[in-house]
């Protein structure tokens, strides 16, 4: 039962909200369905805090699962408390008023979830796909040329990349019955856990397996080069949206990978999929880094940045070794909120400045000093500078790679960051700097907005100085699961 | 005892060097066929600069006054490196030659600032053409003392000169026929005579050391100029120590002291001569051929560090 | 807890938590008063901690929380207690003087953030030299990068000024990236990056990681410190802060590098073959010889100062090198003498530099300009002022009785010992670098006289210096302090001597012969003995008479008929033009008329040839990559897919090569 | 044995044949209605290999799966899609970016390329080779189809083609997953399909064109 409830809730929001057409009521009520979704969350991470991980039938939760659950926790309030104040900007369309929003965030929260809960690798990927599906609306909320594109692309391709996921479940799933495992638990991740180190896989059909899966999730994951979909999807969402994308959608196709290496390396030992997982990583955070020099539109350079740091994470996991999954983890949960914080500035950016072409603006220190102050913030965290708490995860994985002589993926690693270093610096000096353009509208933001980027700021200067025992339990019990 | 013959030559090298000057003026009249000016003449010059008062122009500070008298201390300290009858100075043996450099550095910075504080066009001229000279003259000095002191095994003025007084006249070194070279030709830079400055030219083309003293009057004036005869006194006497420092009294008698006074007064006479044979012999360098003369004078000098080297084999 | 950690708690949470708060918190002015108080206290008590180390020798040590299992722990050792007691010497004087400086320059709000971030600068340098494991140190070498180019932003963000603080951002990023690559090149044999561990593990490294080690921290330090060829942010960044900020980065920033290189270089890894000796001379020398160049060029004080500041650390890095050089020729106690002229060197620049800083914020408070041919005649009008920068210039340009000539001197002795080594090159070269020192020592007396006679003497070339005012009293007391430090440095050495000779023994393992510091005794005979001499021959000079400058019968000389500093540097830049590269810009206006024109301007442009030549190529390389990878990403989704599956495809043909 | 044996066996060896034949007919199609018919006619030849695994299996599990497969893959989408040209009125063809005679060339090399590749496995783990190369084969032609076919009716065509191929795959390889999974994968399906619909419209209405590679705003 506890199971079940961080998945009813979100279901039944998406239902109710649909009824409140009224949008101050629709708005309290969002925030009720998410103060619920979080107790809900919270009680089950105790519960397998109190008593070790929790088996359903098709659902389950283990310290990983608590990690990422706790992350779209935080995420989910931040985001939805941010829309709430953000929601005021937008006019009521067809399909475009607060109602659906809210009810489309809910089923999408609904979906994640689910990954996150999943007890069979088949649940997985159909909640997987449920995501896509649950999202590509949201993408297109607006409903504007870029968002139908947008949201086009972002539909075919992450669809036609689950597909191939589905195509590794089922080979995965052969090489299960192969070695002697019943049709009915041969997908169960329990099941296929214990029989992985003791059954004999056939090593040709996981390592098909793996990497059909690898670009499957990976094209959600957003690596290069099938990460096409994902500037497109971020830039065109509405933002708060933008912010949960990259903040913990990703994350939750990270995860669903993440179950298939652990039984992956446990079956044939880990030097495949971690060289596959490490190689993908640098060729994204290269890739990435470069495009983030190049871009024009605040939220596309975002967006190329979380390419960025998805890779890292994909470069810690693959390093494995306790630094690098601590890191890695760590790195996850730093980077969406530092994403969502400077989401939530590019919101308030297109709110006051009308655009997001960010040669356009200028003078934001002056305009609008408060969000210019959190824009700074946020880059200084992602670009992994001290006190903030990226530098830490960012130090910690490194150290792995050192510590196992992988100087070549080191050497790259800092060199890109480097480069996306100068990028934002580039970037946001010419933003924050100079004179402001004549004629801007006074920023009117609720206080809702400035409080949420400023607890997300506090978040990210507090995890850089200390991080505080719960979580550092957490986290040891998520490292536990992965080693 | 030592001391007291220390400050016994130091005196000599300040009070006679008036007198030097006249000798060398008095040998380059004679070989311009001129009858030239009693060799006492700069003396009764100095007194009559002493008598007059001094000018100060109205924009000058304070530093414009004291440039001339700090000119004058740092040069008269300086001579008590400088062993003349006997091998060992005041402070021969504590303080080495670099400090010896730097200390006339110090004259030559007041002695620029002075001349900039009169704010006239030709102060500036005078410091911003010396500042070239010294700059590029201060290599080849150290240089030159670097190699003799290698070969000497010793860093102090007065440790060479006895490291030198051990050795025969004949097996000097190429390292010091080198040495001392440099430092001739760095010896007549740094104390303003032909063929780097004439000292006795007030033409705006030519002028270093003039211009920087145009706005000087008085006893300011005296001072500077017995500084600037000290100087030069100072560096013969140098040259004499480190290459030729032979007949210098080894233990303290009256007769060996006598007799190595006057072996110094001869060889100054022939430096002076040199000197003057030059001065009237060479004409004086365009402003920019003065960098490749002491160009040539940095050759030499690196040429005789890399001989130390090379002798040691 | 001891009482002398106590001390240093108390500098630490002083600066780093007191003072920001009570500044960005307190509205009323008390507060901030009190604030800035707490802030000299907290720099006194840090003092008081440094030379107590400095000169017992006893190292204080303090545990912080560890984040994420990444110990954090400051010690203070000898090394550590130098280049403390250098920040917290030279802070104490930059803060009595900023107490009025930012009160004349900045309104309430921008005050409070200097303040604030002026506190949090000398905190994170004092973590820098103080951290003993490699993540308080990354930490704290990151905070000095963002805090000082925050300094920088709070005077201004015109377009010029950004793109400045940009270069410095970006570069000091890449020499971090280096540092934090030498640090873990340690990991896999010291398993940590405590200092303790590696400096056990660096004894048995593999000879290529060694070298790595030591050309990472030479560039990543290098580019902290300055060094050619990676000086560029260096004359940009430094001017443009304000005045006490460039004090603080020049006088000891810089320091917090030459901390970093002589951590690495001698303490951890020891020293190494020959040619890492000669690297670091090269490097030396080029940077002296061009720095002071430069420098000579310049006619804006700060930048003239900022390119001195390369040509200083030029000094210190020769001294290192030298120190390298005889340590893999194994002689210590030769290395030790090197050691201690680079140490006190790096010490004695940061007085006299953080004097000459303050001293050109002084002249631009009190005249509003800080360029040298629009000044002239001040000292008259600010003469306390004056006399202090006069100080400074006398130690900056190397004159015995000031500090500055100790290191000098002791450099040029170490060169002297070259002689006693075996091999043949160290024998020809150290002696050869006395040229170079004594070229640099010449070229920046130059500099300086020129500084100095053209702001301070002659007539004023503006009214803005016609109508100069002195500085407030605040100024003028830091102005004095510290020139009666480069003084007293300069007279009596031998106090500083003591402790830094026995750091270099703990460094090298051997102290420097005694014979070679005894000369220093003479330094105070020679004072008195110039200063008596002198003040006879004021007895000489009976009156005073003012009259008018000769003007070759000119009726008044006019300011404009003076040497400008641009004229006085002429002779030298004719000599040196291969070194300037310099183009010049003749313009005539009106352009139609050129023989009968209304004005004609000149002017000489430079770009060094370093960034001509290396910097910008690389960045056009790696944007113009990026805008292929752009086209790359086209926009037609048929082609995304097509990428998808030729993804696809290559896995399956290297899996097919995986059995 | 009896007849409906034979029979069953006969349907489930030779289906690969008749895949192999949709695909060509597909990669020749130039008009949207005939691709949607040919699609038709592929998912009934599954439904039928289906039928006759059940058969053989005698697993209730699979008849269910074929009788969902029936009603959603051969009624239900060629339904769909062709309400679907009807009511966005777009222009008929395919909007090729290959010649016919290129498709089925490139479509042929596929085919090969397919039993090469599955050679190796299909030995591996003993299932009927033709089979899983038509799988394969299916597979690739999906993926052939968007690339190629600009038109967004025939990107989601392709996908269902695509999908096809998994579901035989799994079908060969396993005698299929889960009924519950497979239920879940086809709702995923329907409704992947359902939002393309929804954002057909859009483009529609948005762009008043349907040719997906003109959509070329967001880009860089």
């Amino acid at each position: 039962m506890v199971l079940l409830w961080p998945l009813v809730v979100p279901l039944l929001g998406s239902v109710v909200m649909l009824g409140c057409r009224d949008p101050r009521l629709a708005k309290r009520v969002a925030l009720a369905f998410c103060a619920a979704e979080a107790a809900a969350i919270g009680i089950l991470v105790w519960r397998v805090h109190e008593s070790g991980a929790l088996e359903g039938q098709y659902l389950r939760a283990d310290g990983l699962t608590c990690f990422f659950l706790v992350n779209i926790a935080f995420i989910m309030v931040l985001a939805l408390v941010y829309a709430t104040g953000y929601l005021q900007h937008m006019g009521a369309g067809r399909f475009t008023s607060p109602r659906w929003f809210y009810a489309l965030v809910n089923l999408f929260l609904f979906t994640m979830v689910g990954v996150c809960l999943s007890a069979n690798l088949g649940v997985l990927w159909i909640m997987m796909e449920a995501t896509t599906l649950a999202s590509a609306l949201l993408v297109g909320f607006y409903n504007t040329e870029g968002a139908v594109e947008a949201g086009w692309k972002y539909l075919v391709v992450c669809t036609v990349g689950i597909a191939f996921a589905l195509f590794g479940t089922i080979v995965f799933y052969l090489a299960a019955v192969k070695a002697g495992m019943s049709h009915t638990s041969a997908l169960d991740w329990l099941a296929l856990f214990a029989a992985v180190s003791q059954k004999q896989f056939d090593p040709n059909l996981v390592r098909l397996a793996f990497v059909f899966v690898l670009v499957g999730y990976g094209t959600k994951i957003g690596f290069v080069p099938m990460h096409s979909w994902l500037p497109d999807a971020h830039a065109e969402a509405p933002t708060p949206v933008s912010a949960m994308l990259s903040a913990i959608l990703l994350n939750c196709a990270m995860y669903a990978l993440l179950r298939y290496d652990i039984l992956v390396s446990r079956a044939i030992g880990a030097e495949f999929p971690g060289t596959l997982l490490v190689f993908f990583g640098l060729v994204s955070i290269v890739v990435a880094g470069l495009l983030i020099l190049v871009q024009r539109d605040l939220k596309r350079m975002l967006a190329y940045s979380s390419v960025e740091h998805m890779g890292i994470i994909a470069i810690g996991m693959g390093l494995g070794g306790a630094l690098g999954f601590l890191g890695a983890l760590l790195h996850t949960f730093n980077h969406s909120i530092a994403k969502s914080l400077l989401f939530f500035g590019a919101g308030n950016v297109r709110h006051n400045f009308g655009t997001l072409r960010m040669d356009r603006i200028t003078g934001m220190g002056r305009s609008a000093p408060l969000t210019a102050a959190a824009l700074a913030v946020g880059a200084l965290a992602i670009v992994g500078m001290p006190p903030f708490s990226l530098f830490v995860s960012e130090f910690a994985i490194l150290s792995e790679a050192f510590s196992h002589s992988r100087y070549m993926v080191g050497g790259v690693f800092l060199l890109v960051l480097s480069i996306v270093f100068g990028g934002f610096a580039y970037h946001l000096f010419r933003m924050t700097c100079g004179e402001p353009h004549k004629g801007l509208p006074k920023p009117q933001f609720t206080r809702t907005e400035y409080a949420v980027m400023f607890i997300a700021g506090f978040l990210l200067l507090f995890f850089g100085i200390r991080i505080p025992e719960a979580f550092s339990l957490l986290l040891r019990e998520a490292v536990a699961v992965l080693q | 005892m030592t001391v007291l013959i220390g400050v016994v030559q130091a005196l000599f090298l300040v009070l006679a060097a008036p007198l030097l000057k006249g000798i060398v003026g008095r040998l380059k009249a004679r070989f311009q066929k001129r009858q030239g000016a009693s060799i006492w003449r700069p003396y009764s010059d100095l007194l009559k600069l002493f008598r007059k008062d001094d000018l100060v122009p109205p924009t000058a500070s304070w530093v414009f006054r004291a440039a001339p008298r700090i000119v004058f201390a740092v040069i008269v300290s300086a001579v008590a490196f400088i062993p003349v009858i006997q091998s060992s100075a005041l402070v021969g043996h504590k303080g080495d030659f670099i400090l010896f450099v730097y200390l006339l550095a110090i004259g030559r910075f007041f002695l620029m600032l002075g001349a900039m504080d009169g704010g006239s066009a030709f102060g500036g001229m005078g410091a911003s053409r010396d500042a070239l000279v010294s700059t590029l003259a201060e290599g080849p000095l150290l240089l030159a003392f670097v190699a003799v002191s290698i070969v000497a095994h010793s860093p102090t003025i007065s440790g060479i000169v006895q490291w030198t007084l051990g050795q025969n006249f004949f097996d000097i070194s190429a390292v010091h026929i080198l040495a001392f070279t440099t430092l001739g030709i760095v010896a007549l830079a740094e104390a303003g005579r032909m063929p780097v400055d004439n000292p006795a030219t007030h033409l705006e083309l030519t002028m270093i050391h003039e211009g920087m003293v145009l706005e000087f009057s008085g006893p300011s004036l005296a001072l500077i100029e017995w500084a600037n005869a000290i100087r030069l006194n100072v560096l013969l006497a140098l040259l004499i120590a480190l290459f030729a420092p032979w007949g210098m009294a080894a233990e303290i008698t009256w007769g060996g002291l006598g007799l190595a006074l006057g072996a110094y007064l001869v060889k100054l006479l022939v430096l002076a001569v040199f000197v003057a044979v030059i001065e009237s012999s060479v004409a004086k360098l365009r402003m920019y051929l003065v960098p490749d003369f002491l160009g040539v004078a940095t050759a030499l000098s690196i040429l005789a560090v890399i001989f130390t080297m090379i002798a040691k084999r | 807890m001891t009482v002398w950690q106590a001390t240093f708690w108390t500098f630490l949470a002083l600066l780093g938590v007191a003072v920001p708060l009570t500044q960005l918190g307190g509205k009323s002015k008390t507060v901030r008063a009190l604030s800035t108080f707490l802030l000299l206290l907290g720099t006194l008590a840090g003092l008081s901690v440094a030379s107590r180390c400095l000169w017992q020798g006893i190292p204080v040590n303090i545990e912080l929380p560890s984040v994420a299992s990444f110990p954090v722990s400051l010690t203070i050792d000898r090394l550590s207690a130098l280049f403390f007691f250098l920040i917290c010497s030279v802070s104490l004087p930059v803060v009595i003087f900023s107490t009025s400086y930012i009160a004349h320059h900045y309104e309430a709000g921008r005050a409070r953030w200097m303040w604030a971030l002026l506190s949090l600068f000398v905190l994170s340098m004092a973590v820098v030299v103080t951290s003993s494991t490699g993540f308080a140190f990354l930490v704290g070498w990151e905070l000095m990068t963002l805090v000082s180019s925050g300094l920088i932003l709070i005077e201004g963000d015109a377009k010029d000024r950004i793109d400045n603080v940009f270069i410095y951002l970006l570069m000091m990023h890449g020499g971090a990236a280096a540092v934090v690559a030498s640090f873990f090149l340690y990991w896999p044999s010291a398993h940590g990056l405590e200092f303790t561990s590696i400096r056990s593990a660096s004894a048995n490294l593999s000879a290529g990681v060694r070298t790595a080690i030591f050309l990472l921290t030479f560039v990543g330090f290098g580019t902290k410190a300055g060094i050619i060829p990676f000086h560029l942010w260096l004359p940009r960044a430094h001017p443009i802060a304000p005045s006490p900020v460039s004090a603080l980065m020049s006088g000891v920033m810089l320091k917090t590098a030459v901390y970093a290189f002589v951590r690495f270089g001698f303490d951890f890894l020891g020293g190494g073959p020959s040619w890492w000796g000669y690297l670091v001379l090269t490097a030396g020398a080029v940077s002296g010889l061009l720095g002071i160049l430069f420098a000579l060029q310049e006619n804006d004080l700060k930048r003239m100062l900022a390119y001195s500041s390369i040509e200083n650390v030029g000094i210190i890095y020769l001294g290192l090198g030298t120190a390298l050089l005889f340590l893999a020729h194994g002689s210590p106690k030769w290395a030790a003498l090197a050691l201690v002229a680079a140490l006190l060197h790096s010490l004695n620049h940061a007085f006299f530099k953080s004097l000459l800083f303050l001293g050109a914020g002084a002249i631009s408070d009190g005249s509003h300009r800080l360029s040298q041919d629009e000044l002239g005649g001040l000292q008259k009008r600010m003469p306390m002022t004056g006399v202090a920068i006069l100080i400074g210039c006398c130690s900056i340009a190397g004159l015995p009785l000031f500090n500055g000539f100790v290191g000098e001197w002791l450099l040029f002795r170490s060169f002297l010992a070259g002689p006693n080594l075996a091999s043949a090159q160290a024998q020809v070269v150290l002696p050869l670098l006395v040229g170079v020192l004594a070229l640099i020592g010449g070229l920046s007396l130059a500099c300086f006289v020129k500084a100095y006679g053209v702001v301070f003497l002659g007539r004023p070339r503006t009214e803005q210096a016609e109508n100069a005012r002195e500085v407030s009293w605040s100024m003028r007391g830091a102005l004095i302090a510290l020139a009666a430090i480069c003084l007293g440095v300069g007279l009596f050495p031998a106090v500083l001597l003591a402790p830094v000779s026995h750091l270099a023994n703990r460094l090298v393992g051997g102290f420097p012969p005694t014979e070679e510091m005894q000369f220093f005794a003479v330094m105070p005979w020679m004072g008195a003995v110039i200063l008596v001499i002198g003040s006879l021959t004021l007895l000489a000079s009976h009156r005073k008479r003012v009259t008018a400058t000769w003007g070759c019968g000119l009726p008044s000389l006019t300011s404009r008929m003076q040497y400008t500093a641009t004229t006085f540097s002429k002779p030298l830049r004719m000599v040196f033009a291969r070194v300037y590269k310099a183009d010049r810009k003749i313009e005539i206006l009106p352009e139609d008329q050129p023989y009968s024109p209304e004005s004609v301007s000149y002017r000489s442009v430079r770009t060094t040839s370093f960034e001509r030549a290396f910097y910008r190529p690389a960045v056009e390389r790696v944007v113009g990559l990026a805008h292929w990878l752009r086209l790359m990403q086209t926009g037609n989704i048929q082609v995304y897919l097509l990428y998808i599956f030729l993804t696809l495809v290559a896995l399956l043909v290297f899996l097919r090569f995986q059995r | 044995m009896e007849f409906a044996d034979v029979a069953a066996v006969k349907v489930v060896s030779t289906s690969a044949v008749f895949l192999m034949m949709t695909i060509v007919l597909l990669a020749v199609s130039r008009r949207i209605s005939t691709s949607i018919l040919v699609f038709g006619l592929q998912s009934a030849i599954i439904t039928a290999q289906v039928a006759g695994t059940a058969y053989l299996e005698r697993s209730a599990e699979a008849w269910v799966v074929a009788g969902l497969i029936f009603v959603v893959k051969v009624l239900g989408i060629p339904y769909a899609f062709f309400w679907l040209v009807a009511k966005l009125k777009s222009r008929r063809d395919v909007q090729a970016a290959t010649t016919p005679a290129q498709s089925v060339f490139i479509v042929v090399v596929m085919i090969f390329v397919s039993y090469a590749a599955v050679r190796s496995y299909a030995f591996g783990i003993r299932v009927p080779e033709d089979a899983l190369a038509a799988s394969v084969a299916l597979i690739l032609t999906g993926a052939f189809l968007m690339v190629s076919r600009g038109k967004a009716l025939m990107q989601m065509l392709g996908l269902l083609v695509l999908e096809n191929g998994i579901f035989l795959a799994a079908l060969t390889t396993t005698f299929g997953m889960p009924l519950i999974i497979e239920m879940g994968i086809l709702f995923d399906v329907l409704i992947g399909l359902l939002l393309m619909g929804i954002f057909a419209f859009r483009i529609r209405d948005t762009f008043e064109h349907l040719d997906v590679s003109r959509l070329r705003r967001l880009r860089g």
